[in-house]
C-alpha cells in the first residue's frame, strides 16, 4: 500500500521511521522483518557504530543487501558479524544487562504496551493461535523496548488477549512490581506515527504525526484513548538517501511488501 | 480414523515435562554405555531406537541445523506420541504434527518465519485441541536444556514474569531470591529421553564439530538420556584429536551416528547449504488451497513414498541441492 | 623409598596397584599425580577404551609418554584428546552423572574416607594451611571416589580435622542424609594394601594387602581401627610390564619420586 | 612498615563477594562504553584504570594462560588491598600477596603445583593472619563466575554439601528443592570489578579468539564490570569477521586491549609457550632458604627494576623463550 506521498510504502516508512530511533554506539537486539531492516539501514547511514544482535546467536551482524535472512536464525545473519554464540547465550545478555534496546514488530498491543503474539481468544480454545512469544517476552521483559506495527484498530486495543510481552502491565509501577526492575515500552512507531508512554501512567501517548496524518486519524485507528503530547511535532518524511538505502538493502522488498 | 480414536485422550493431560529425581538422573545417566566405541548405523536402525511416546529434545533452530533426516526417518517409522521439545519449531513441527508422530511440542514459537506466515498446520492442530503447542520463552527453553545439561533440576531467570506466559506454566515456579529478595522465575530442567542433532562432522564414536550458530544443541547434547547425531561426514578420530578444542559434542553422550549429506534439507547446515527456498516455497504453495490435505499428499510424496533418504533428495532435485550448497559455501567468501 | 623387592618403589607400586582398579569402558576424572599417571598406565595395557577427564577441560585425554603436565590445566593434558572445554563444564559432567570413578590423591583421611587438603588445626589459625580442594570436594561429592595414599598414620587419623572432601561424614547413611544422594568413597589404594568400606557402617576395611605386608603392618601405620576382611588376599606383585609401561610415561619420576 | 600498618584491620573483614542488586548490576552495566570502538592501551594505561580495592577476577588457571604481563603491571603500579579471585591460583597469588597489591584471594586451590610442593608463601600469609585464602569448591567458583555472567543472583549445585568448606561459607545457602526436594548449595554470583584475561589473539575493539582451555574465561570476561585483555596479538575486525564462530569473547564487553607477546611467562600460553619451566625453577629455588626474602628479591629484579616488559622477558632470557615457544607451538604437529 503506497501512503500519501506515494513515494514510499507504509512498511518503507515504518522502517525509516524507526531507523532514526537508533543511536551510533548502541547495541540493539532486533528481530526478523523491519526491525532487522531498519536496524541495518541505521547502521548503514547514521549509526555506523551501531551493534546489532540476533536471537539465533549473532554479536554486531552486518547483514548484507539483498541477502536478507527468512529468520534471524539462519547464517546470512551471521555474514561479516563479530560473533556467533549460542541463542540461550545470545538472550543471557539482554539478562546480563548489555543491551540498550530491543526492536520488534507486533501483532496486538493495548494502551500499557502489553504484546501478544500467542493467542485470539482463550488460551484452552483460542480463535487464533499466534505462533508464540520466541524471545519476545524475554526481549521485553529485560531492556528498553521499540516495537513497530502497523497502525489499525483490531492491533492497538484496550487490552491485549494474553500478554505474551509485558509493556507496562496495568500501567503506573505495575510492572517494577511484579519484578521486572529493568527495561520497559520505550517507543512504539506506527505508519501514522510515533508513539511513548506517560512517565507516570505509562498509558500510550502520540509523541509526533508522520507527514500529512492528524492527530484524530491516529485515534481513530487505536481501540483505546490515547494521550497526546501537546504541541505534536510532525516528523520528516523518508530522505531520498533513507529511501535508496532502504532498496539496497531489500531490493526484493521481501521485508517492506 | 486412528487419529480420530486418540482424541479420547485430551492431549493437555499427554506426559508433558517431568523434572527426575537426581537419583533416577544419574540411574538413567549411569545405565548408557559411555565407552569410547563406534556407533555408526542407519537412519532405520537409529529410528528403532526410539519408542512411541518417547520425549525428543530436536537441535538447530528454525530452518537451520534442523535433523530433517531424523525426523523424516521416525515419521516413516511411524512413531506416535512423541512430546517434542525445541527452541523454535518450523516445518518439522508441522510434520510431525501432521503425521502423527508427536501431539505435543515445547517450544517458544513455531510456525513458519516471515516469509511464508504463520503455520496453517499449527493453527489447525491447535485450535481444534488435536495437539498442543505448550509455549515457553525462548531463554526459558534455553535455560530448561542447560539446567538438564548441568545435572541440576532447574535454573532461575527474569523473564517471564508478570507475563500470561508464566500462567499457562504451572511447571515454573516464581520465588523471592534467598540474596537479594528479588523475584525470580525458576524453570525446570528438561531431560529428554533422546536428542536429535545434526552437525557438520563428526568421527565414528560421536565426537561432534558445528560451524556457525550453535543455537542450544550443546546443552541439548548433556540434557538428553541418548543423543542421535546425523552428520554432513564422518571425519576419523585422528582428525578430532588434532584439534580437540574445536569438538562441541563429546562422544560419551553420544549413542548414535549416522551419516546423511544434505540431512537438513530443505533446512539449512551452516557453511554446508542454504535453505532450500524453491522446495520450501513449494511446499508453502502445496499447503496453500487445503493444509491438511496438502501437506498428506506432502508427506507421501517426500516421506513415504521415497525408497531412501537419497530418493527424497532426487525428488526434491539436484538443481536445488546444487544451489544450496553454492549458496552454503559462501558464507566463507570474502 | 625402595620396598622389600626393590624393584619398585612405594610410589611405583601405588600407580600399579591404583591402575588395576580401573575398567576398560570407564570414564574417569584423575587428578594430577599418580592418578593421572595410574589411569594413563591403565589405558595403555588393560583398559584402552578408558576416558580420562581432567579439571582443567579435557575429556578423553592421551598424555605423551614423558611429557607429563604440572597440573591438569596445561596443554600437555590436550594432546590428542577427544575434546578440550570450560573446567566449569567438565566438572559439570560430575553433576550430570557422566563420571563413573573419581581418582585423586590424598594428604590426609580418616575411617569414613573424608579427605582434608585444607587446614590441619583450627582454620582461624591453622598450624599448616594446606592447598585447598581444588575440584576434591566437587568429585568426591558426586561420583564414586578412588584415593591414592601413601600409608602413614599421620596421614590415616580417626577424625580429619576439617572435611575438604566428604567420604561417608559420620558413616552409616549420614552422607545421603546431607543430600549427597551420589558417589561415596570407593577404594583406598596405600603402598600397602588394598581398603574399601563396610557396606552398612562405612568403615574403612582392609580388602588386601601388598605382597610382603601383615595386617597388623597397616594397623600399625593407621591411626584408627581397622576393619580387616576375613580371608584376606594378597596383591600380585607389579609385573615387568606394569613397571616397564610406568617408566617409559613418566621416564623422569615426575610423579613417582 | 605499610604492610604492618594496614593489619589494623583484620584480613577477614576485607570486603568480600557482595550479591550485587539487578538494578545495581544494570546501572554498572548501563554506564560503561559498550560501542564497537577501538581500546589499545599500554599495560601502564590499563592499569591506571584499576583503583586500590577493586576486586579482580584473574583468567586462565594454575600455569595456563595467566595475565600475568597485567599483573606485574598492577604490583608496579603499587595497586593495595585488591580482592582478587581465580578457579585456581599459583605463583601469581603469591606475588600478590607478597608485593601487598592484595590480602584476600578467592579461590579453590592456591598452591605451586605438583613439582613444586605447596607453596610457602601463602602459608606464610594465611597462617600468620596477614592475608585470607577464602577457599571454595573449584566448582562453586565456576558457577559463581557464570551466575555472575548470567545476570543472576545464584546459582544451584550439589557438591560442597556435608563438607567443612561449606562451613566456612556463611555467603553460600542450602535450600531444598521446591521441585524436587532434594538439598541444593545456592552460591552467589562474582560479578568482579575487572576481569584480567589473557588470549591468543583479538582485534582492536577487543573480540577475543581463545585457543585451547578456556577455563572459566567466557564466564569471567561477561560477569566483570570490566574486562582487561592482553593478547599475544592483535589482529584486524576483518580477520575476526572472517570466522565470527571462532569469537569466544564479544569486544562490547572489553574495555582494554593490550598487545603483549609472552603475556603468560612464565606460564604458559596455549599453543604458543609452554610454562618456563626453567624459570619456575630458579623461582621456586630463590623462595626456598627464605620464602619472604626470596620472593622480594625476586619481586624487585623482576618487577620493580624492569624498564619495561620486554626487559622483564629479556630478564628470563632468550634462550628459555625460544624453548618455550617451540614447545608450545608443538601442539598442533603430528
Amino acid at each position: 500500500m503506497m501512503t500519501d506521498s506515494a513515494r514510499y510504502t507504509a512498511s518503507e516508512l515504518l522502517a525509516v521511521m524507526s531507523a532514526r530511533l537508533l543511536q551510533d554506539g548502541q547495541v540493539v537486539f532486533a528481530g526478523v522483518g523491519i526491525p532487522l531492516l531498519a536496524a541495518s539501514l541505521a547502521q548503514r547511514l547514521h549509526a555506523p557504530g551501531l551493534t546489532i544482535l540476533f536471537e539465533g546467536g549473532t554479536i554486531g551482524a552486518y547483514v548484507e543487501p539483498g541477502q536478507l535472512p527468512p529468520s534471524t536464525n539462519e547464517q546470512r545473519c551471521t555474514r561479516r558479524a563479530n560473533m556467533v554464540l549460542g541463542s540461550t547465550d545470545v538472550l543471557l545478555l539482554l539478562q546480563r544487562g548489555y543491551v540498550d534496546v530491543g526492536f520488534m514488530g507486533g501483532a496486538q498491543i493495548d494502551q500499557y504496551g502489553n504484546l501478544n503474539s500467542s493467542y485470539i481468544g482463550l488460551p484452552e480454545r483460542p480463535t487464533t493461535r499466534l505462533p508464540g512469544t520466541g524471545g519476545g517476552n524475554d526481549i521485553a521483559s529485560l531492556t528498553q523496548m521499540i516495537v513497530a506495527m502497523k497502525h489499525e484498530k483490531r492491533r492497538f486495543v484496550e487490552r491485549v488477549d494474553f500478554v505474551t510481552s509485558p509493556g507496562f502491565l496495568a500501567g503506573g509501577n505495575s510492572r517494577r512490581e511484579v519484578g521486572l526492575s529493568a527495561g520497559g515500552m520505550f517507543r512504539v512507531v506506527t505508519d501514522l506515527g510515533l508513539l511513548g508512554f506517560d512517565e507516570s501512567s505509562k498509558r500510550m501517548t502520540v509523541l509526533a504525526l508522520h507527514p500529512g496524518v492528524t492527530a484524530a486519524e491516529v485515534q481513530a485507528n487505536t481501540g483505546f484513548e490515547l494521550l497526546v503530547l501537546s504541541d505534536l511535532p510532525v516528523t520528516d518524511p523518508p530522505s531520498n538517501d533513507e529511501l535508496a538505502m532502504l532498496r539496497h538493502l531489500d531490493p526484493d522488498h521481501l521485508y517492506t511488501a | 480414523m486412528r487419529i480420530r480414536l486418540r482424541l479420547a485422550r485430551p492431549c493437555n493431560q499427554l506426559r508433558g515435562s517431568v523434572t527426575l529425581s537426581y537419583d533416577d538422573l544419574c540411574r538413567r545417566t549411569r545405565e548408557r554405555d559411555r565407552s569410547l566405541r563406534e556407533k555408526v548405523m542407519s537412519l532405520d536402525e537409529a529410528a528403532a531406537l526410539v519408542p512411541d511416546g518417547a520425549s525428543i529434545g530436536i537441535g538447530g533452530s528454525t530452518l537451520s541445523r534442523t535433523p530433517l533426516a531424523m525426523v523424516w526417518a521416525l515419521i516413516r517409522a511411524g512413531r506416535r506420541d512423541l512430546v517434542c521439545a525445541r527452541g523454535i519449531s518450523s516445518s518439522e513441527g508441522e510434520l510431525l504434527f501432521a503425521s502423527g508422530a508427536s501431539r505435543h511440542l515445547i517450544t517458544s514459537w513455531f510456525s513458519l518465519g516471515i516469509v511464508w506466515g504463520v503455520s496453517r498446520i499449527m493453527r489447525a492442530y491447535t485450535e481444534t485441541g488435536r495437539a498442543r503447542f505448550e509455549e515457553w520463552s525462548h531463554l526459558a527453553m534455553g535455560l530448561r536444556f542447560r539446567a538438564g545439561a548441568m545435572g541440576l533440576p532447574f535454573l532461575p531467570m527474569r523473564s517471564m514474569l508478570g507475563s500470561d506466559v508464566l500462567t499457562q506454566l504451572p511447571d515454573a515456579r516464581v520465588i523471592d531470591c534467598p540474596f537479594t529478595g528479588e523475584k525470580l522465575v525458576l524453570v525446570p530442567a528438561l531431560n529428554p529421553d533422546f536428542a536429535l542433532i545434526h552437525v557438520q562432522r563428526c568421527d565414528a564414536y560421536g565426537n561432534a564439530q558445528i560451524d556457525g550458530l550453535p543455537f542450544m544443541d550443546l546443552d541439548l547434547a548433556l540434557a538428553a538420556n541418548r543423543v542421535i547425531l546425523t552428520t554432513e561426514r564422518i571425519v576419523s578420530n585422528d582428525q578430532i584429536r588434532r584439534r580437540p578444542d574445536q569438538t562441541k559434542i563429546p562422544f560419551l553422550a553420544v549413542d548414535a551416528v549416522i551419516e546423511v549429506p544434505f540431512g537438513c534439507a530443505p533446512h539449512e547446515c551452516y557453511g554446508a547449504y542454504e535453505p532450500l527456498f524453491d522446495h520450501l516455497n513449494h511446499y508453502a504453495a502445496a499447503l496453500k488451497p487445503d493444509a491438511e490435505q496438502g501437506i498428506r499428499d506432502y508427506l507421501a510424496r517426500y516421506f513415504y513414498e521415497p525408497a531412501s533418504w537419497t530418493d527424497y533428495l532426487d525428488r526434491i532435485g539436484l538443481a536445488e541441492l546444487i544451489d544450496a550448497a553454492r549458496r552454503g559455501k559462501s558464507i566463507y567468501d570474502d
